[in-house]
């Protein structure tokens, strides 16, 4: 690999630190304009430079067959013994595409966040919060070693928890912050136990790497030669696994997305770009990062595949029954996570990048939407007391329904040329399987379904909630419609990107596909995916339009399920109800179990609270034993002395 | 049956443990302490009964020694008792329970 | 001893004789007339404190010119004592301990409460006398009296406050089970005297080998080192040798318990260090492996015990506890399989006992700054909604709180990667992976007290302490200390540097 | 027989001063405990006799048992007249683990320091100067001058402390 050392790529994440610092200097002034648009011009800064490096990286040259990475060596950071870990980083392919994500899309959220967050007393605190999360994004993206990126990783996931709980004084919302930390921590456990794994692994090889991405990526060949094949596939198998914990703590795959959905008692902008576009989705950017790794082991992408494909579907039924705004997109956002697994599963390490890059379009927009209409109707985010806003805020409708129509992967958007692809690639993939691709394309389906059922009842019918609201309702003002217009742009077009060939797209991520044998799609297979996965996105479309909108009475009905029988037979759209009786009923029920039995019962009721009873238990006789009485000391001290003696006597004397 | 190292060794060995006993289920802080002493002297006794065998009677020093601690830890324990006793009004460790937990 | 062995000696030893000196002096001051009560006490204490606070500059600038003059390591008095590296750099470590505490107990020493008497400055240097001796000692017999030197100024600054009931009941239970620890010391000295006919550490390892018949060390050897591990485990407070701890803690006064938290855990670990890495290293595989056990039990039942703790001090004392076990990991890999283990482990505990005391100091000047003079007991609901009233205090608070739970970029972080570093090199992977898990844990409730500032508001609205007369002295502390923790946690070369040349020119 | 007479004054001395540290443990009354503990220090006063050890033996008389043990006394009196206490808890399951495991550990050590040292029997023959006043005395100002002058450090803590946790302040808060 070919490396060129410039240093301004360090711009980069100093402007949004500059930014933090200033606003957290500010945070006990009145709340004004100022650190709104500090950060957000900070966030531009970064955006710019990142842009600026996109041109030094595609203008350098670089020796053929190479691929070019700008890299920036500050100083030594820890070094102990011969492990020597710089503080460096570096800016490729892969860091660009991210990085346009993330400072891209965090500048329009930045924009809307002036909007969103003015009346907050506490609003600069906010700025200050958010510019530091986008810093320490952007030191896990730019990071030029494993460990640096685990700063920013835990970084990012401080932010995200402060973010999380920025309205602290409600208890439920502290309890969220705390919840996604903890979570978090499991799979921060599994990440540096394969850190330390892996460093062993190539230091008992001889090769000293310092973590250094690059050399961890030369290396690899040699090591996969200097090791005995099947040891060296079992110890690669359980680091990619420890890995892919990590990555699932952070990417709230099961079972560790539980946190996600409660996640949403943070502002609706944080939502949008931590729990949705950026945050969330660094695990599958690790994945990647390290996809040389993953390329090696054969049982962790269909780990990985397998748990994608699961939480894409479980995640999508639970969304179905709903009924906050925020919590369908949150839900959403975990079985499009589940999509981007799928393609990493599936050794489709390009595919997950592109449906990461559009998904960070379309979901945000659909979060930022969301937070509109929220704003429009004061704070009201039951999607059972909206209804009919299309003729009131139609400005917001056009972006959510264009949001609506990329993630559901309808023709033309950018969502349909992401998730075909991943699609095509879990059904002809070089890792490819039938369950795989049938699975997915049912959470496709499902996606298009409870993704219009959103739109449905939040947009069209009348209006449900309280009359007296209903004359308040107004569009949000342009500062924060704009960057929702913005992003509706992109959703649209994103996608279109593949088709120029100048920019490349398909070899973008190259070489960290090269380990995985390229695959053989045949243009029929190629169409025949593209067809069903079109019908089953239209299918969803028409199902929800046939429920949501053509039969008005539906909320009647979901309200007495016994009375829906009777109801049929005098009913004239029969079909609609055997519709429901078939699919929607148990669909109802079954994601109704989902949630309230496995997602709150099983995982967090038994598996968290479990351990957390466990560790209660264990305390409380820990307590008792410290009772205060020195006699229990002593005791403790003599069996102790006791045990050590005859231990070492017995073992040294025979 | 002569009488050798070995047999003041468990002597002492003997000694320690009945004071390491006492530590354990005595409740008057008066005795613990004296069973402190105990341990202490059956230290001493290791050390004379070891010094006899090496013929160094150099060692003896530290026999002397210990006893100087133990002196010093007689008198600031005794202190430490006298203040509790005064403003806890008791010689029960089993009732000295304000920190706990 | 001719006239150049005297001067040496002198020379060696001039922290020591500085430090009695000035205890001495205190304690005539503090002894003079009217000194107990009122204006007077406030005199006494003043210029206590201004004393105690020169004499531990002056030692910290003599050890700090011992570690420069030095060429090798030297034994004096007959071998009784080392005069080296090791034991200059730990000179000076005490010297600026001496120094942080005495910043910290400005507030209290200071408040209006008579219970504070002039006398804890000369305890704190006789403290100081006790780790040096500790940290210089040669023969096993000069150690313990170091240790007793410590240990009894540390019984007494715990009950300095001696109308207060709980401080009594901590110092009474810490002294009873310190003496234990004492006998079993004295009982494990007789033995190793037995096995090896010395107690010069630097002599048990080749007069161990003319003395043992037959492969492995005799009984004798094993029973000291049993007992002796015993009693300096006590010190450092390891399960099921921690029990004093919490107690203690919680009885002492603010600046005492962080006192306690470095400065004993220091001198003991110097000790420790010393012992194992020169005397009973060739023991090693008969002891390394109960040694891990304690390690993982502490820090596992130290780390739930601290989980739901409310009583900040006791809370501390357990995350103290724990964090015994890493450096112990340390102590067990000094007997590790690769080159320079020892120079390397001794260098991460040096490291970690430095890191360590920076956070500490950081807590507890923080806690300090909390209603000083009033004694009251620190609960966590206390801290409630204090993160953005008193910015500076909280920031800092949280950031050594981070720093204890080894986030990276403090130096808590770089102090466990050393430590953990160098366990994976000698092999010991399953420490490493327990000890990871345990950290873990700890985030949690070190993560409470930070939630408690930031996210939570007092039941009664106002917070619930006072910042009172908070002395400027603690918050140059916090200041000073949190910068280090940075300082350290970003560039912790300087220290490691200096810390392995002690380490490789001293043994 | 010299071996005999010397091996019935360690056994006898042994013999009692066990029985007068199990009784220094177990009595109910402190008193009678410190008076059971003066004994026993006499017994091994007497033992340390045996083994060469004048000088110890003649401090372990003055000093401990003339001087520190009546110190216990004279505070047991001071505190209270009656101080017996009861039994009634003695068994409970931690103390009768700790009881268990206390003598499993006195039989490995006796076990392990017998086997060990065991063979060589008899001690060797003692110089003249053995243990006397001027050997150690010139060993503690020469070899141990070190220990020696830190110990003067201890005792000057321990009086320090003494005298600051006896000191009566008037004002003092009795919390």
């Amino acid at each position: 690999m070919h490396q060129i050392n410039m240093n301004f790529i360090n711009l980069i994440p100093l402007f949004p630190l500059l930014g933090a610092i200033f606003c957290f200097a500010l945070r006990d002034k009145k709340p004004s304009i100022l650190c709104g648009i500090t950060a957000s011009l900070m966030v531009f800064l970064s955006f710019v430079s990142s842009t600026a490096s996109v041109f030094a990286l595609s203008g350098a040259a670089s020796p053929a067959g190479t691929e070019t990475v700008i890299v920036s060596n500050n100083f030594t950071w820890i070094s102990a013994g011969d492990l020597k870990i710089g503080c460096d980083l570096m800016f490729d392919r892969l860091s660009a595409v991210m990085l346009f994500v993330v400072t891209f899309v965090g500048f329009l959220i930045h924009i809307y966040s002036i909007g969103y967050m003015i009346h907050d007393k506490d609003s600069n605190r906010f700025f200050s919060y958010l510019n530091l999360f986008v810093f320490f994004m952007i030191i896990l993206v730019t990071a030029k070693n494993l460990v640096l990126m685990f700063v920013g990783w835990e970084g990012v996931g401080l932010c995200s928890y402060l973010l999380i709980s920025f309205w602290w004084s409600d208890p439920a919302n502290a309890a969220a912050g705390r919840k996604a930390f903890i979570t978090n921590r499991i799979g921060d456990f599994a990440f540096l136990s394969a850190i330390f794994i892996l460093y062993w692994l190539y230091k008992s090889c001889g090769f000293e790497t310092g973590f250094d991405f690059i050399k961890l990526a030369e290396n690899f060949k040699a090591l996969s030669a200097a090791l005995p094949s099947s040891g060296f596939v079992v110890i690669v198998d359980l680091v990619c696994v420890l890995l892919f914990i990590g990555a699932s703590g952070k990417s709230a795959q099961i079972p560790l997305y539980v946190w996600l959905p409660d996640a949403m008692a943070g502002p609706t902008p944080v939502s949008a770009l931590i729990h949705a576009a950026t945050m969330v989705t660094a695990g599958v950017y690790m994945c990647v990062r390290l996809g040389f790794l993953f390329a090696a082991s054969a049982l962790a992408l269909k780990i990985i595949a397998f748990t994608g494909v699961l939480t894409a579907v479980f995640a999508a039924v639970i969304a179905m029954a709903q009924t906050d705004i925020k919590k369908v997109l949150a839900y959403s956002t975990v079985s499009q996570l589940g999509f981007m697994f799928i393609a990493v599963g599936c050794g489709a390490f390009t595919s997950a990048i592109f449906h990461l890059a559009t998904h960070a379009f379309f979901k945000s927009l659909l979060f930022l939407g969301a937070g509109s209409v929220i704003h429009s109707l004061a704070g009201e985010q039951d999607i059972m007391k909206m209804g009919g806003l299309r003729k009131l805020i139609p400005g917001t409708f056009t972006t959510f329904f264009i949001g609506v129509y990329a993630i559901s992967g309808l023709p033309l958007m950018s969502g349909f040329f992401s998730k075909d692809e991943i699609l095509l690639y879990s059904f002809a993939g070089p890792h490819s399987s039938a369950i795989f691709y049938a699975l997915a394309t049912l959470a496709s389906f499902l996606t298009s379904l409870y993704m219009h059922r959103l739109l449905f009842l939040v947009f069209y019918g009348s209006f449900r909630g309280d009359a007296k609201k209903y004359g308040h309702i107004h569009e949000s003002p342009a500062i924060m419609t704009v960057p929702l217009y913005i992003l509706a742009f992109f959703s649209i077009f994103s996608g279109f990107i593949v088709f120029f060939k100048s920019l490349n797209f398909k070899t973008l991520l190259a070489s960290y596909q090269s380990a995985i044998a390229a695959a053989n799609i045949s243009h029929s297979s190629e169409y025949s995916v593209m067809g069903i996965a079109l019908t089953a996105a239209f299918a969803g479309l028409i199902a929800a339009y046939k429920f949501y909108i053509s039969s008005n009475d539906y909320l009647s009905k979901i309200n007495n399920a016994f009375a829906a029988f009777i109801k049929i037979q005098e009913n004239k759209f029969y079909i609609d109800e055997l519709y429901d009786l078939i699919i929607i009923s148990p669909l109802k029920s079954v994601s109704i179990f989902l949630h309230k039995i496995i997602d709150v019962k099983f995982i967090d009721d038994y598996i968290v609270g479990g351990t957390v009873r466990g560790f209660k238990y264990i305390n409380s006789a820990l307590s008792d034993a410290q009772s205060g009485r020195v006699q229990g000391y002593l005791s403790a001290m003599a069996a102790g002395l006791a045990v050590m003696t005859v231990y070492v006597l017995y073992n040294s004397i025979r | 049956m002569t009488i050798g190292l070995a047999h003041y060794l468990v002597l002492a060995a003997a000694l320690f443990i009945i004071g390491l006993i006492g530590l354990t289920i005595r409740k008057n802080i008066i005795v613990l302490f004296m069973c402190v002493e105990l341990m202490l002297n059956s230290a001493n006794l290791t050390i004379l009964a070891y010094a006899r065998q090496f013929n160094d009677s150099d060692f003896h020093a530290a026999a002397l020694f210990v006893m100087v601690i133990a002196a010093a830890e007689a008198a600031l324990g005794l202190a430490l008792v006298v203040a509790m006793f005064r403003y806890r009004g008791t010689a029960d460790s089993t009732k000295l329970t304000l920190l706990k937990g | 001893m001719s006239k150049e062995e005297l001067i040496i000696g002198l020379y060696s030893l001039a922290p020591l004789i500085i430090a009695g000196i000035t205890a001495a002096i205190i304690l005539v001051i503090s002894a003079a007339g009217e000194s107990r009560a009122g204006s007077g006490r406030l005199r006494a204490v003043n210029a206590a404190e201004k004393l105690s606070y020169l004499a531990f500059t002056a030692m910290a600038f003599i050890s700090a010119v011992h570690f420069i003059k030095i060429k090798g390591p030297l034994t004096l008095f007959h071998n009784a004592v080392f005069f080296d590296h090791y034991s200059a750099a730990a000179g000076f470590i005490f010297s600026v301990m001496g120094i942080f505490t005495i910043f910290i107990a400005a507030s209290e020493m200071k408040s209006e409460s008579s219970r504070f008497q002039p006398e804890y400055y000369a305890l704190l240097l006789s403290a100081a006398i006790g780790s040096l001796i500790m940290a210089m000692a040669n023969d096993l017999l000069a150690a313990i009296v170091g240790i007793e030197i410590l240990s009894f100024s540390t019984y007494i600054l715990c009950a300095l406050d001696n109308k207060n009931k709980r401080a009594v009941e901590g110092a009474f239970k810490y002294f009873l089970t310190g003496a234990a620890a004492g006998a079993l010391f004295l009982f494990g000295l007789a033995h190793i005297y037995g096995g090896a006919q010395t107690t010069f550490i630097s002599e048990i390892p080749s007069m161990a080998a003319v003395n043992v018949q037959g492969p492995g060390p005799g009984a004798p050897l094993l029973i000291g080192l049993v007992f002796i591990t015993a009693a300096l485990l006590f010190k450092a407070a390891a399960v099921p040798f921690h029990s004093w701890a919490p107690d203690a803690y919680d009885a002492a006064t603010v600046s005492v318990a962080a006192f306690m938290t470095y400065f004993v855990k220091a001198a003991v670990f110097i000790l420790i260090f010393r012992i194992f890495a020169a005397a009973f290293i060739f023991m090693a595989s008969s002891i390394t492996g109960v040694l891990s056990v304690i390690a993982v039990i502490t820090m596992t039942l130290a780390n739930i015990a601290a989980l739901y703790q409310n009583n900040l001090k006791r809370m501390l004392a357990y995350s103290s506890i724990s964090h015994t076990a890493y450096m112990l990991i340390a102590v067990i890999c000094s007997a590790g399989v690769y080159k320079n283990a020892v120079a390397d482990c001794g260098a991460y505990i040096i490291f970690y006992l430095v890191s360590y005391f920076f956070i500490n100091a950081a807590i507890f000047s923080a806690l300090a700054m909390l209603s000083p003079g009033e004694n009251r007991v620190h609960t966590i609901e206390d801290l409630k909604g204090l993160g953005f009233k008193k910015p500076f205090f909280s920031a800092s608070f949280s950031l050594a709180l981070l720093a204890l739970a080894g986030i990276p970029a403090t130096s808590g972080f770089i102090a466990k990667f050393f430590i953990f570093y160098n366990a994976f090199l000698s092999n010991h992977h399953a420490l490493v992976l327990l000890a990871v898990i345990n950290s873990l844990i700890a985030f949690y409730y070190y993560i409470k007290i930070i939630m408690a500032m930031y996210m939570q508001k007092p039941e009664s609205g106002e917070t619930a302490v006072s910042f009172g007369n908070a002395g400027r002295e603690s918050a140059i502390c916090l200041a000073v200390s949190s910068a280090l923790i940075i300082i350290l946690g970003v560039y912790p070369e300087v220290i490691v540097k200096l810390a392995k040349l002690a380490v490789i020119s001293s043994f | 027989m010299p071996m005999l007479i010397s091996s019935a004054v360690f056994y006898i001395f042994a013999i009692l001063s066990v029985i007068s540290a199990i009784l220094t443990v177990s009595v109910s009354n402190p008193v009678k405990s410190a008076v059971s503990m003066i004994f026993c220090l006499f017994c091994l006063a007497i033992i340390y006799f045996t083994l060469g050890a004048h000088f110890a033996g003649i401090i372990q008389i003055l000093v401990y048992a003339g001087a520190i043990m009546v110190l216990f006394l004279f505070v047991i009196m001071l505190l209270e007249k009656r101080n017996n206490e009861s039994f009634d808890d003695i068994i409970s399951a931690p103390k009768i683990i700790s009881l268990v495991l206390a003598v499993i550990l006195l039989t490995a050590l006796s076990a392990a320091l017998a086997a060990s040292t065991g063979h060589s029997g008899v001690f060797p023959a003692a110089a003249e100067s053995f243990g006397t006043l001027k050997a150690v005395g010139s060993s503690i100002f020469k070899k141990y001058i070190f220990v020696f002058e830190a110990l003067s450090a201890l005792i000057l803590v321990a009086i320090a402390g003494v005298t600051l946790l006896s000191a009566k302040n008037s004002e003092g808060d009795n919390k």
